[in-house]
């Protein structure tokens, strides 16, 4: 029951709509390069992200 | 205003020399606040206390104090209160009987957050029915709030104790809310010689960098801050810090009491400690109690009277010994209920030589003859 | 009320004081009085203890005179000046904690409408500035927001009066007054457009310079807080103590507020203005 | 002599361990025994820690408020260990003598020397399994993991009988309104949408409790 | 004033202790300092200080937010003070920068909290501690919670008026008296080190 | 509704009918005491862990228990509005918590000044600050002197069976006072327990209200000029006594309860084994924690025993001094910090020396019964060396 | 504040947690970040412990990525689930008592005015609707009719969530909830509207499912209220717990419920705040 999102890194483009979707603090950031990181540690799943993602890069496993 | 310097509370409560003047209560309110250096007041009108609010607007007219308004109940100026006090200024109010009781969830919230504000309860009777006249039933609702209680006699106690109450509320190991309680009407608007200290003096300001606590400003460490925060998981981690929590109040308030011994010369006063009927008393009832002794005197009875000053802290073990020793201990109250007779009771080992009487409430005075009575019914017995 | 219990026991009649006597013959009760004949009932109000000239009396007075149906009115009031005369009321007159009379009226008007489904019982709130607009704003909006069955009446004489003149919420800006040293900072609280906002089915604002109009408006909230909802009647009601001015210009003052600040207005919904329209038409 | 039984469910929010807890008290009530169940929560949300206390007796039990010194403590969720996610510290704290832990743990729990030698001294016993592989294997849902820890409990210590462990399960979740947080309300709904019948949750919930009965393990201290 | 025998000595003290306070122990005056709920002076206090500190098998520092962060004049020379202080005593320093709650996220390898010191401490199975730059009401908060579950010794070097809950406790703690403690610990442990 | 019921008289519903187990919540019990009342109205405010059971006596309304029942805005105007509920002559209920009690003081004291029978209940919990919504009961000792009768529950039996009995007593003629009943949050409201319940087709008569010393407030009892409450607040002395006497009234149906008290729950006090000469005296949780600590001291062959005190307000002095007579030591052990039980039976017994005020457990802890018992060892150790 | 005072001391750099080096070396203080840079900075919210799903730990997310000036803001809180993630935000905040918010907050800001009276300190109320619309209405009005220089912001679920599902002033007329058991049987409070007739300059609906305006609507808000009047911004900001619909469907809600016509974003503006804010605005464009 305790999961989190992953992010496929091919499909994603850096919108940052993911970050403005999650509900939780300093969970999901991006670097210069703007590569998308999750911290899982810390994901609550649920699943925000992979909804607001117009690339289908995020899922929740 | 009056240019005013900043001298040392000693300076301004034992060396200063004091001018003598005919007041009433709520106008002793006014001269301590004028020498108290308080920041910031905040009112709302209720009977017999709104006269002194009105005089402390008078005086943040003239410029003694920086910011006053009127909120709109007394459960929101106690909260308005509270947050100027977090922002680390000095503040004062006033209510009295329902209003107090309209403020009640605030007054714990005040010593939690150990905030050192000072409030004058000008009690009167709550509903209901409906009465502005005084009573001290309120005094007993206010026992365990955690705030420290002071009881003023008369004009002159008002003054001093509203105006000591700040540099007690304020020590950096105490830093509790102060009630300062004076029977409504008998003290408030009853006019009388009190001794007030040069207008040209004043306490020097509130320092909130020595608080146990920090201040709310974005300008003390730490930055992540939270007044007060949520100890309030269930588990016995949680428990522990808030019990630790509560004690620590409590323990604020037994450091008071040095300070209450050194600026209000103790927790009581005592006369004739060693005759067999004592007198135990606080605020009005204590006035009314040095009449009935003189009288009893004047039947040759000899009776000591012990004035209590602090109630939060309490002198319990000054009343244990002192009642120890007499054959009969008389307790006058202002009050249907009797909550001194019950802390004093509570106090002493043997409860049977406790006299809860005389009992007056409603807005009457209390008769010294009453008082008499029970002296002399003691001294038969 | 059943009239019944207006009937004085006959063995006892006689005994009755005279300002007994009085009301049960010539009371407002058993038929429908107004204002525009005071002067020819008893009215409900025996007396007062109010200062000489004083708004606030002679608004109580007003609103008495117009309830639709003062035996089955219940009034709910607050400390203040407005609770000396209504203490004096031939109604059933509580007041209890301050600002609080909204949410006694509440209470009460549901515990009537249980024990007499059948039956109109008007509870209304008669109650001053600060226990309407301070104190009792959070009860008040409420009442107001829950769409409550009652009547709210405030006689705004701009001042906390019964204390000894502090500013309140609906004094005017810059107004100094006790507790308001260098002046009121804020205007007056609106309380009538709040009214609106908040779900009021009718509101009026109006001066006891004009007392049809307040008859008319005391009438018209108190049927449509009857079945549609909530109704608000503001009345400037000046207080010559504590506002210094002579008693015999407290209408005077009225009616130069009427014609300025204080104008009559009046709103209404269009499910009240429906329900006015049949009632009338019944009637 | 009284023969209680002080049971500590240690869990996070959302696990059911109130539920658990509350299943277990109400068959032992059925069952003729006397027993009183409280949880405890503070204003704690979805994965925080939560506990749970049953008392079961053949006499009066007459304390209340949470078990200091249990005969059992069920884990629900391997962070309790692992994580300190629990109310007490560590999670053994007052385990009395001949004691009985049982572990939601796919592995043998965690434990470092100085533990182990301390639960030696008190003779207690150690279980593990998997509760929710066995939930969602059986059950078909991971929210059946608090029925798989009581299958495991009545594996390991027969407390209450099979048939009002049904009754109590069907009380439950059989309609009527079952007094709870509203997250817990929440998750209801969500248990039972998972099934087209009250009759098939109860029943699988049944299956679930008799597998896990079989597939605890015991660790040997 | 009451004579209290109350004494604070290290813990557990138990379920739910009161406070010291409460028990009679009073504050000590300008110059003078609490040991074990007694007063004593200055000196003796520090003395003592430096004797726990050096017999200690686990001995830690714990700064608060007021020397942790560098925001006003004078700290940075206090905190390097108390820095040279552990140098010289061989104690480790964690943390205690903020005040909020953190149960159960904590890490308490790395960092403690007034509202479960206990943690930390159990943790890293610490047997003295020192507190300094906490403000006075969550430093009497931390110092009851470990006498009542820990038997850690305590040491509270307090800015303001001290701490009874503390075994040991200095009041007006400045550059001064950190630097005769640290001469007191130089002095013992060359005196250990013949 | 569930079930047609029945109004019988009290004695049917509490004492002759047959009742059965339930395995059910403090708050469930407070929903069953509820649903047999006969209750017009209720009115709820959110508070932890007063929640559930105002959840639950709004389920009770929505079946057609009860005639109304609402959300208001907060406690004050909650109890501002039972209050006026109550005037208008019907029976009401509600319930808050600690800070809840503490935001709504300023009406209890005007309940029972207005001689209303309100019921309510009170789940009490710690006060701010620092928050908490744990067991703590504090708020009782804020109100021992507003006029109400206090009641406190131990268990969810007791829960359930004081506030039934509550509005028998608080509708006395003679007394008709509010009467809150007490319980210690979270231990009560939300532990399961065996509850023994009469049958759910039966409930108090209604309520009367043209039994009330005072009249009813609906314009159809005379007289029609009542004033609820009257200003007697002018300066004179005819004021005073006025005022003064409606006080002496307010504390003299206190008095007037003791018998229906004493009839309704068998007394304001229970005494085990009343020939020891310890005892452990406690109300609420406490005395359930005070019990298992007695078995300990039993089997240990200490002579010990237990009084429970029922009643807060009134207080049951005589009982109390009856009772201890022969004691030696009394213990007070309490869910709070300030120690109000132990203060009032001080204040009650001579030779209060002999009452140790504690343990006293807060914050939300439970009180162990090693606490109870240590606390008593202690006692003792002190006592000999006195000796 | 002052920045320099945000530093830890020299020689303790390397003790200091991990979260502590990160707020110090990635702050948000003084750098006029906002919304758009989230995800690159360390943000002042460190955790929540606050549902999966939560529309109200994102809309305060957004929030305080939204203050324009966190280094000077104090904010005040109210009892709820927001206050349930208070003591994780790295400025000074305060939780009173339930409802009392605004009163703390007006107390607050005077006081604060005298102490810095050279600097901009902002106060920001941040409660729910339950403290905002029910329990602390009359502080909150009184504040806005007083003018004090505060922004109250009402994170909006439509429920009093923290204590278990309760209908509350602000949930939609018909709802069943608890203490609601036959629905809700008065509409939503129009708390826009009153605001605007209370006297708030400047007045704000909004939800978090458009960060960037919600982002505006904040700084606008904060700004009016330094200079010209009490603001008002309200953020619906969705409970999947006790309105029972999944957590990953909560922006779609948003959506829902602005299609059915129950949530609207609304800007009101008075014309001196108006000006105001242009002025702002213009001269940000100038830099």
């Amino acid at each position: 029951m305790y999961v989190a999102a992953r992010v496929d890194e091919e499909k994603c483009n850096g919108c940052k709509l993911c970050i403005l979707t999650c509900p939780d603090p300093n969970v999901i950031s991006i670097d210069k390069a703007k590569n998308i990181g999750i911290n899982q540690a810390r994901c609550k799943g649920c699943g925000l992200c992979v909804v607001a993602c117009p690339k289908e890069a995020l899922t929740v496993s | 205003m009056i240019e005013q310097k900043v001298v040392t509370p000693e300076q301004l409560f034992f060396e200063a020399e004091r001018e003598e003047q005919f007041i009433t209560g709520s106008e002793a309110i006014r001269e301590a606040i004028k020498s108290a250096n308080v920041d910031m007041a905040i009112s709302y009108p209720i009977t017999p206390q709104s006269e002194s609010m009105h005089l402390v607007g008078d005086i943040f007219a003239e410029g003694y104090i920086k910011e006053y308004f009127r909120g709109e109940n007394e459960f929101a100026v106690m909260s308005s209160v509270a947050g100027a006090a977090m922002a680390g200024v000095r503040v004062f109010t006033a209510t009295g009987g329902p209003g107090t009781l309209r403020a009640f969830e605030m007054f714990p919230t005040w010593s939690g957050s150990r905030l050192p504000i000072v409030c004058a309860f000008m009690t009167r009777g709550i509903n209901s029915p409906l009465t502005i006249q005084p009573d001290t039933l309120e005094m007993a609702y206010m026992l365990d709030t955690g705030m420290l209680m002071l009881h003023a006699e008369n004009g002159q106690d008002l003054y001093d104790m509203v105006l000591k109450a700040f540099v007690i509320a304020e020590k950096p190991d105490v830093h509790v809310p102060v009630g300062v309680f004076a029977d409504g009407f008998f003290v408030t608007h009853t006019r009388d010689k009190v001794n007030i200290a040069p207008a040209d003096m004043k306490l020097p300001s509130y320092n909130p960098n020595c608080a146990p606590v920090p201040a709310m400003d974005m300008e003390t460490v730490p930055f992540r801050q939270m007044r007060d925060p949520f100890v309030m998981k269930s588990n016995f981690i949680s428990y522990a810090a808030h019990a630790s929590w509560q004690q620590e109040i409590l323990a604020a308030a037994e450091r008071a009491r040095k300070y209450i011994d050194s600026l209000l010369g103790g927790l009581i006063e005592v006369e004739n400690e060693d005759a067999d009927i004592l007198i135990i008393a606080s605020g009005t009832a204590v006035s009314q109690s040095r009449e009935a002794i003189q009288q009893a005197k004047s039947e040759g009875l000899s009776v000591g009277l012990v004035k209590i000053k602090s109630l939060r802290p309490f002198p319990t073990e000054q009343i244990r010994r002192l009642a120890a020793k007499a054959k009969a201990v008389i307790i006058p109250e202002f009050n249907r209920v009797g909550w001194l007779c019950r802390e004093v009771k509570t106090a002493v080992d043997d409860t049977t030589k406790v006299v809860g009487a005389p009992r007056v409430f409603g807005g009457m005075t209390m008769p010294p003859q009453l008082i008499v009575d029970e002296i002399r019914r003691c001294a038969n017995e | 009320m059943s009239l019944r219990i207006l009937k004085p026991t006959a063995e006892f009649a006689d005994l009755l004081p005279k300002e007994y006597q009085e009301l049960v013959e010539n009371g407002p009760y058993h038929e429908q009085k107004g204002i525009s004949d005071l002067g020819t009932f008893k009215e409900i109000i025996e007396e007062h203890p109010h200062c000489a000239g004083c708004g606030v009396a002679l608004g109580v007075r007003l609103v008495a005179a117009s309830l639709p149906a003062p035996a089955d009115t219940l009034i709910i009031g607050t400390p203040g000046c407005s609770f000396f005369g209504l203490a004096q009321t031939a109604l059933n007159y509580s007041n209890t904690a301050f600002g609080n009379q909204n949410a006694v009226a509440s209470g009460l008007k549901r515990m009537l409408k249980i024990r007499y489904p059948d039956r109109n019982k008007d509870v209304v709130v008669l109650v001053g500035d600060g226990g309407i607009a301070d104190i009792g704003l959070d009860m008040t909006l409420h009442s107001w927001l829950r769409r409550e069955n009652i009547t709210t009446i405030m006689v705004d004489n701009e001042v906390y009066g019964n204390t000894g003149g502090q500013e309140s919420g609906m004094t005017k800006e810059g107004q100094v007054l006790n507790m308001a040293p260098e002046g009121k900072k804020f205007p007056k609280i609106p309380v009538f457009e709040l009214a609106r906002t908040s779900g009021c089915a009718y509101g009026a604002r109006v001066t006891v310079a004009s007392p049809r109009k307040i008859g008319e408006a005391v009438k018209k909230a108190i049927l449509v807080a009857r079945e549609v909802g909530p109704t608000y009647v503001q009345i400037y009601t000046p207080c010559p103590t504590n506002l210094k001015f002579p008693p015999d210009q407290t209408v005077k003052v009225a009616k130069d507020a009427e014609a300025g600040y204080y104008s009559f207005e009046e709103f209404i919904s269009p499910e009240a203005q429906e329900y006015m329209q049949k009632t009338t038409k019944a009637v | 002599m009284s023969k209680k039984t002080s049971i500590r469910m240690s869990g996070l929010g959302g696990q059911g361990v109130v539920t658990a807890a509350h299943i277990l008290g109400n068959a032992a009530f059925k069952d003729g025994l006397v027993s009183t169940v409280n949880p405890f929560f503070g204003a704690e949300k979805r994965l925080a820690p939560a506990e749970s206390y049953v008392r079961i007796d053949t006499q009066s039990i007459y304390e209340r408020g949470e078990v200091l010194f249990p005969n059992v403590i069920m884990i629900f969720h391997p962070h309790v260990i692992t994580m300190g996610k629990c109310y007490t510290m560590p999670f053994f704290d007052g385990l009395q003598e001949n004691g009985i832990i049982i572990a939601n743990s796919e592995e043998v729990p965690q434990l470092g020397d100085d533990d182990l030698a301390k639960l030696a001294r008190l003779n207690a016993k150690l279980y593990y399994f998997s509760a929710t592989q066995v939930a969602l294997d059986v059950g078909g849902t991971e929210l059946a993991s608090n029925m798989a820890m009581l299958g495991a409990l009545l594996g390991v210590k027969p407390l209450v009988s099979s048939k009002s462990m049904k009754e109590a399960l069907m009380e439950r979740f059989g309609g009527g309104r079952f007094v709870a947080s509203g997250t817990t309300a929440a998750l209801d709904d969500e248990l039972k949408g998972k099934y087209e019948k009250i009759s098939e949750l109860i029943e699988q919930n049944m299956e679930v409790m008799e597998a896990a009965g079989s597939a605890v393990k015991e660790f040997v201290i | 004033m009451l004579e209290s025998k109350y004494q604070v000595l290290v813990g557990p003290e138990g379920y739910l202790p009161p406070a010291a306070a409460s028990m009679g122990v009073t504050l000590p005056e300008k110059g003078q300092a609490l040991v074990e709920g007694s007063i004593v002076s200055e000196e003796e206090a520090i003395e003592k200080i430096a004797q726990k500190i050096l017999e200690a098998k686990n001995p830690f520092l714990f700064p608060g937010p007021l020397l942790l962060w560098d925001w006003k004049e004078g700290v940075a020379e206090k905190a390097k003070a108390v820095k040279e202080l552990a140098d010289l005593a061989g104690t480790r320093i964690i943390p205690m920068p903020d005040y909020r709650p953190k149960y159960p996220m904590i890490n308490p390898a790395v960092e403690i909290n007034p509202n479960h010191p206990n943690l930390t401490i159990w943790h890293n199975k610490i047997d003295f501690c020192l507190f300094i730059g906490v403000h006075c009401h969550y430093a009497n908060v931390a110092l009851k919670i470990i006498r009542g579950g820990t038997d850690c010794y305590t040491i509270a070097l307090c800015g303001e008026a001290g701490h009874e809950d503390a075994m040991i406790s200095l009041r007006d703690v400045g550059l001064a008296q950190l630097a005769s403690l640290t001469e007191a610990v130089a002095r013992l442990k060359g005196v250990a080190g013949k | 509704m569930d079930r047609v019921q029945r109004p019988v008289e009290a004695s049917q519903l509490l004492f002759e009918s047959e009742r059965a187990p339930a395995f059910i919540t403090g708050s469930e019990a407070v929903m069953e005491a509820i649903k047999r009342a006969n209750v017009d109205m209720a009115i709820a405010y959110p508070i932890t862990p007063q929640s559930e059971s105002m959840h639950l006596i709004g389920d009770l309304y929505a079946k057609g228990y009860l005639k109304d029942y609402y959300r208001a805005e907060n406690e004050f105007a909650v109890m501002a509005a039972i209050h006026g509920a109550s005037l208008g002559g019907g029976r009401v209920f509600t319930a808050t918590s600690g800070p809840g009690t503490l935001r709504a003081m300023e009406m209890f004291p005007v309940w029972a000044g207005s001689r209303q029978p309100i019921v309510c209940a009170f789940m009490c919990r710690g006060v701010s600050l620092p928050p908490s919504i744990q067991p703590e009961n504090i708020e009782m000792g804020m109100l021992l002197d507003t006029g109400m009768l206090m009641l406190h529950a131990e268990n969810v039996q007791d829960f359930f069976d004081m506030l039934l009995k509550a509005y028998l007593i608080a509708e006395k003629p003679d007394v008709h006072l509010p009467v809150g009943v007490f319980v210690d949050g979270f231990f009560v409201t939300h532990t399961r327990e065996t509850v023994m319940l009469p049958p759910d087709d039966l409930k108090l008569l209604p309520y009367d209200p043209e039994n009330s010393p005072v009249p009813v407030f609906d314009m159809e009892t005379p007289p029609m000029r009542i004033t609820r409450d009257p200003l007697l607040n002018k300066s004179n002395f005819i004021s005073y006594a006025a005022n003064a006497s409606w006080h002496q009234e307010v504390l003299a149906a206190a008095e007037r309860a003791r018998k229906h008290l004493a009839q309704y729950l068998g007394g304001l006090l229970e005494v085990e084994n009343p020939n020891a000469k310890i005892f452990i005296a406690a109300s609420g949780t406490a005395v359930s924690q005070g019990r298992e600590a007695l078995k300990d001291l039993l089997d240990a062959g200490l002579d010990v025993g237990l009084i429970k005190i029922k009643s807060i307000r009134p207080f049951p002095v005589n009982e109390l001094q009856e009772a201890t007579k022969n004691a030696e030591l009394i213990v007070v052990p309490e869910f709070n910090a300030g120690g109000w039980l132990a203060k009032e039976i001080k204040a009650t017994l001579n030779e209060n020396n002999r009452v140790v005020a504690g343990p006293r457990v807060f914050g939300g802890m439970t009180i162990p019964k090693e606490l109870i018992i240590s606390e008593i060892h202690n006692a003792l150790n002190r006592q000999n060396q006195r000796l | 504040m002052n920045k320099s005072i945000f530093k830890i001391t020299p020689c303790f750099e390397d003790i200091m947690p991990d979260e502590y080096k990160e707020l110090v070396e990635s702050d948000p203080f003084g750098k006029g970040l906002g919304v758009s840079q989230l995800g690159t900075y360390k943000e002042l919210l460190e955790e929540h412990p606050l549902c999966a799903g939560c529309g109200l730990a994102l809309s305060l997310r957004l929030i305080l990525a939204s203050l324009p000036n966190p280094e000077d803001t104090v904010i005040v809180g109210s009892t709820g689930c927001s206050a349930l993630a208070f003591p994780q935000v790295a400025l000074h905040n305060i939780h009173s008592v339930f409802g009392n918010q605004n009163a703390v907050a007006s107390g607050l800001k005077r006081a604060l005015k005298l102490r810095f009276p050279d600097k901009v300190k902002d106060v920001v109320v941040i409660a729910g609707d339950g403290a905002t619309a029910d329990i602390g209405l009359d502080m909150v009005m009184q504040s806005w009719f007083r003018c004090e220089n505060i922004t109250t912001i009402m994170l909006d679920n439509e429920a009093y969530a923290n204590t278990g599902g309760q209908e509350s002033g602000m949930s939609p007329q018909g709802t069943v909830l608890n203490m609601a058991p036959k629905g809700k049987k008065f509409p939503k409070i129009s708390m826009p509207e009153i605001a605007r007739e209370s006297g708030c300059a400047y007045v704000a609906a909004i939800s978090p499912a458009q960060p960037k305006r919600l982002e505006k609507m904040v700084r606008r808000a904060i700004l009016t209220a330094r200079e010209v009047g009490p603001s008002y911004v309200q953020i619906f900001s969705p409970c999947p717990t006790n309105y029972k619909f999944k957590p990953q469907e909560m922006v779609a809600r948003i959506k829902q419920r602005e299609k059915e016509g129950f949530f609207k974003s609304k800007e009101y503006i008075t014309t001196e705040a108006q000006e105001y804010l242009a002025g702002l605005e213009e001269g940000k464009k100038d830099e």
